[in-house]
């Protein structure tokens, strides 16, 4: 039974991920990619871990629905009404894909992994918090900083000089 | 189309108890407008805006040229099972909506003929239903005019462009210009009107949208049939500050109407309808009422936290821009929709206790002028906004098709220009980060 | 369900979003090909975790840090795709080396 | 009133569709009744839901220009199915489909997918004004998100528990609203939001012919509507089961009273309607980041005080 979902979700993480890049509409490239991370989110539940895989939903979806207004706002043809080619050095490409999806796929099959170590605990969530708490605060921590650092430096990318500094005239809302 | 079952009968009756309607108003079809409204509202039917949703397309006085066109778009545009219905004389308004609306309920789809156009990426299917209450009898051939690729017909939603590339589909990839962020985003033209919800019918401002901010608006005024008669300004009937507390209202209405108050909207149009019917009822008790929903429509907070500060005109535009009336009175209280929709509801209750404020003026400002200078004023305003602030300032202002059309201004005259204004606008931060203004290209129909 | 179907699910996606990384022109669809090799190691680390070393909660937080990651680099991301259509009107990869010159 | 919340058997996934779509029905007449606008016999109104639906069923297909008919679809059943999955964590009475660990991330989750499925929505058409609903249900998205991760996390700290139920049986003794009311009001108010109802309904806004529903036509927009009306009332019933006590009250049973402070609550939302003007996107972004943020995080810092100094003694 386990296996059966296993396989479906692993085939709709693997074919809407090369969906990604074989339709022609970005929006539809941008939700197929998040119909991957769904598949993706539903094998971490498979795996007991229910918060990670539901968080991993969350957070994907969220993204995609930004990142599809990024699509929109810069691609040329994001509807996919013109066909046209965004690709270049195809075969390369390929050819390199298919190296590394060989030279994976063999370290999988072929490494004699370790024995399990240990048992699933009952509740992984109450673990991975219990952890991110107590011996792995410092990892949280440095996370959080990095996060912030990232927030104050892609608006200082991204945002044209002055951008917040006040109109003269008024408090800076849209009348005119 | 062999299924018409009986099950089909009871939808179509059940379905006839929630009529849809869209309503267009022709020049001159104001009195026939304020009757279908009321009727409409007494069948438990609901007034829509938009052709998807509509079965019953009802057209208020008698549109010719561009605004007949559009008025086929829409007719096209809206699914079968539909009904049209023509109103020329507001006495027998609520007949013909009546019988309409039987129509629609008793034959399901008996008689329809349907037409299938299969275009090249799209389909449109057109069933129609009958077709009736014509009050011009020869008139038959309603343009059902297959689906044009009109910028106008309000809800064509028309995207053409300037030399852009072609696309399939007859679409054409969208012009590029620098937005105010400084990015270089697509530029699409939509017409707004001349059919829209809570719009002045006949209206059609045409705007160079960026994602939703408007960056540039050309206004232009769709003729139509012969002389219209200025329903608010010189009608006759009710006593003149009766009727011109039935304007305010109406705008008022309309105002709240495009803000999404569509409770308050409801009350201001019942007052309106009240003030015109009811002679006998006492001025006292009008105002009372008034008065009520002067506090009610004061006392939000949302209300006022959405209007205040925007399309504000000061003295200076009064001047400039040519203003009288009710929004040039308004640069006292500060000028901006707020104050309008203040000035309007202040000057309806003058009006009903000692008749209108400017008995030499219209409703909206010196005769034949009034209507033309507010058209100004949008089209002043709206540029730098985006779609829906833009809206709520055309509301604030409501010229009247009526108006601008009698004054002959309308047919051809230099469109007003907002693009002294130029696309570029930098006044800071809108407040949205990563929000509505952003752009999508070409792939608009 | 083995460790080693989990690692050929990973291998899969992981080749597929170098395949986009490598090929694609724009700036976004290449992030969107990072995208999906930081999916790869996800379910990666999820199957060493589960497989290997269940008890340690290690392997948990490491994911954590994995989704971070990948926010940081969509946010930093977008920022410079328009950092770059600003000051240029581009969002080619190659356009954007020919800047450089 | 001590037993703890049970998860009913496996085949009440199969009651838990049909009880959401009813109740969405049952939504859309007590919506008709609480509409201020016009003098209808109260029957009318009652009935409303049957003769929109008949009005859908009966309208033929249309299209416009050039959709994109897939993603269209797929953003139409989003926000009825987005209801149909939160209701699997919601409990009634103290039954409910799944006891999922972790039911409240899962229920942030699904409404996050309603991001994906409004924007489609008004992508799929491939029209102006629908595309503008579903930007600015983008922006608003942004402005309610945040308040509604920290209005959930609230109860979640005060039960140390992500799993619905628990949080249930954790307020046994007293509701959770009494000692956090802001992320109460601010839950439901996200609820709105995500439903795209009453001042949050710019994206379906008049000042844009409708918005995200403008070429939605027949059955397309039941879908919609009843999906905004399921939306509502699955929120109602989260709102109670976090704050309301779920089923906690006396002499009736507990089904009955989730049922009872469901209907309340979502009568309240309703009624929201007509009565409010909508709010624009801009000014509500504002007033989301700048004051409601912050009392949020002020509420959950009050919230985890007690929890601490409780779970101390």
């Amino acid at each position: 039974m386990t296996l059966a979902v296993f396989i479906v979700l692993a085939v709709i993480a693997i074919a809407s991920g090369v969906a990604v890049f074989v339709v022609d509409s970005m929006a539809r490239a941008t939700f197929a990619l998040a119909a991957s991370f769904v598949a993706v989110g539903g094998e971490l539940i498979l795996l007991t871990l229910d918060y990670l895989g539901v968080v991993t939903i969350l957070m994907m979806v969220m993204e995609m629905a930004i990142m599809v207004v990024f699509m929109v706002m810069f691609m040329m043809n994001p509807a996919g009404l013109m066909p046209m080619s965004m690709l270049h050095n195809t075969r390369g490409a390929l050819t390199i894909a298919a190296g590394t999806f060989l030279l994976l796929g063999a370290a999988a099959v072929l490494v004699p992994w370790p024995a399990r170590r240990g048992t699933v605990p009952a509740d992984p969530t109450r673990a991975i918090g219990e952890a991110i708490m107590g011996p792995q605060m410092p990892v949280m921590v440095g996370i959080s900083a990095l996060l912030f650092a990232t927030i104050v430096s892609a608006l200082v990318l991204a945002v044209p000089h002055g951008r917040y500094d006040q109109p003269a005239h008024d408090s800076g809302e849209t009348d005119r | 189309m062999g299924l018409r079952t009986s099950a089909q009968r009871l939808l179509a009756g059940w379905a006839a108890r929630r009529p849809h309607v869209l309503l267009v108003t022709a020049p001159g079809g104001t009195a026939a407008r304020l009757a279908v409204e009321a009727q409409a509202r007494a069948l438990g039917g609901v007034l829509t805006g938009e052709p998807a949703d509509a079965d019953v397309l009802v057209v208020a006085g008698s549109p010719d040229g561009e605004l007949a066109d559009a008025v086929g778009v829409l007719w096209s545009q809206i699914p079968a099972p539909k009904v049209r219905v023509d109103v020329l004389d507001s006495a027998r308004a609520a007949a013909l909506l009546s019988a309409g609306i039987h129509r629609l309920a008793s034959t399901p789809d008996a008689g329809a003929e349907s037409t299938e156009q299969v275009e090249p990426m799209g389909e449109h299917v057109h069933q129609q239903e009958a077709e009736m209450g014509h009050e011009h009898g020869g008139d038959g051939g309603h343009g059902h005019g297959g689906h044009t690729d009109a910028e106008q017909g309000g809800h064509e939603h028309g995207g053409h462009d300037h030399g852009g590339m072609q696309m399939p589909g007859g679409l054409m990839m969208a012009d590029r210009a620098p937005d105010r962020d400084g990015l270089k985003l697509d530029v699409l033209h939509v017409a707004l009107g001349p059919v829209l919800p809570a719009w002045p019918s006949g209206l059609v401002i045409d705007v160079e949208l960026q994602g939703d901010v408007v960056q540039g608006a050309e206004v232009r005024v769709l003729a139509g049939a012969g002389d219209a008669m200025r329903f608010w300004a010189d009608g006759t009937g009710v006593a003149a500050g009766r009727r011109r507390a039935a304007a305010h209202l109406d705008s008022v209405g309309r105002l709240l109407e495009v803000a999404g108050w569509s409770g308050a909207a409801d009350r201001a149009r019942g007052q309106r309808d009240v003030l015109l019917t009811e002679t006998g009822e006492p001025v006292g008790e009008a105002r009372e009422e008034l008065r009520r929903l002067r506090r009610r429509v004061e006392r939000s907070w949302g209300l006022r936290r959405s209007l205040a500060g925007l399309g504000r005109l000061g003295h200076g535009d009064v001047s400039r821009l040519g203003l009288s009336g009710p929004a040039a009175r308004a640069a006292e209280r500060g000028g901006d929709v707020w104050a309008r929709l203040q000035t309007w509801l202040v000057e309806a209750d003058l009006a009903l206790s000692s008749g209108p404020v400017a008995p030499a003026e219209g409703p909206r400002g010196r005769p034949g002028r009034g209507s033309d200078a507010l058209v100004a004023a949008a089209a002043h305003l709206m540029p730098g906004l985006d779609l829906g602030d833009a809206r709520l300032v055309v509301a604030s202002l409501d010229p009247d098709p009526d108006d601008l059309h009698s004054t002959g201004v309308a047919g051809d005259r230099d469109p007003h220009s907002g693009h002294g204004e130029n696309g570029h606008h930098d006044e800071g931060p809108h407040g949205m980060p990563g929000g509505t203004n952003h752009q999508h290209d070409g792939h608009v129909a | 369900m083995t460790l080693q179907l989990f690692l050929l699910l990973a291998a899969a996606l992981f080749a597929i979003g170098v395949f986009g990384a490598l090929s694609q022109q724009s700036v976004v669809m290449v992030m969107m090909g990072l995208e999906l090799m930081v999916n790869a190691v996800i379910v990666a680390a999820a199957a060493f975790w589960y497989f290997l070393a269940p008890a340690a909660p290690d392997g948990q937080v490491l994911l954590l840090v994995v989704i971070s990651a990948m926010t940081v680099e969509m946010a930093m991301g977008f920022a410079v795709a328009t950092l770059l259509f600003r000051a240029s009107d581009v969002d080619m990869t190659d356009m954007a080396a020919e800047l450089k010159r | 009133m001590t037993s703890l919340v049970q998860q009913a058997p496996a085949w009440s996934v199969l009651v838990a569709v049909p009880l959401v779509l009813c109740a969405a029905v049952l939504a859309g007449s007590l919506d008709a009744v609480l509409d201020p606008r016009g003098e209808l016999p109260l029957r009318a109104r009652l009935l409303r839901p049957v003769y929109e639906a008949s009005r859908s069923l009966l309208v033929q297909r249309r299209s416009t220009t050039a959709p994109d008919r897939l993603l269209w679809a797929v953003g139409v059943v989003t926000p009825l199915l987005v209801a149909v999955l939160m209701a699997q964590v919601v409990p009634l009475g103290f039954a409910v489909v799944s006891d999922l660990g972790v039911g409240l991330v899962w229920f942030n989750a699904m409404d996050v997918l309603l991001w994906a499925g409004w924007w489609l929505a008004g992508w799929g058409p491939n029209s102006v004004y629908s595309l503008i609903g579903g930007y600015r249900f983008l922006a608003q998205a942004l402005a309610y998100e945040l308040p509604l991760m920290f209005a959930l996390t609230a109860p979640a700290v005060a039960a140390s528990s992500l799993s619905v139920p628990q949080i249930v049986a954790a307020q046994q003794g007293r509701w959770f609203i009494v000692q956090m009311p802001l992320a109460a009001v601010v839950f439901a108010a996200a609820v709105a939001a995500f439903a795209a109802w009453g001042p949050f309904a710019h994206p379906v806004g008049q000042d844009i012919a409708g918005g995200l529903l403008v070429e939605q036509s027949g059955p397309a927009r039941l879908l919609l509507r009843w999906g905004q009306y399921a939306l509502l009332v699955v929120g109602s019933a989260m709102t109670v089961a976090l704050f309301l006590g779920g089923g906690a009250g006396p002499l009736l049973p507990p089904w009955l009273w989730t049922l009872l402070k469901s209907a309340a609550v979502l009568a309240v939302l309703l009624a929201m309607r007509h009565r409010m003007p909508v709010w624009r996107p801009d000014r509500l972004m504002r007033l989301a980041w700048l004051v409601v943020l912050p009392l949020v995080l002020a509420q959950l810092l009050v919230v985890s005080v007690l929890a601490a100094a409780g779970g101390g003694s």
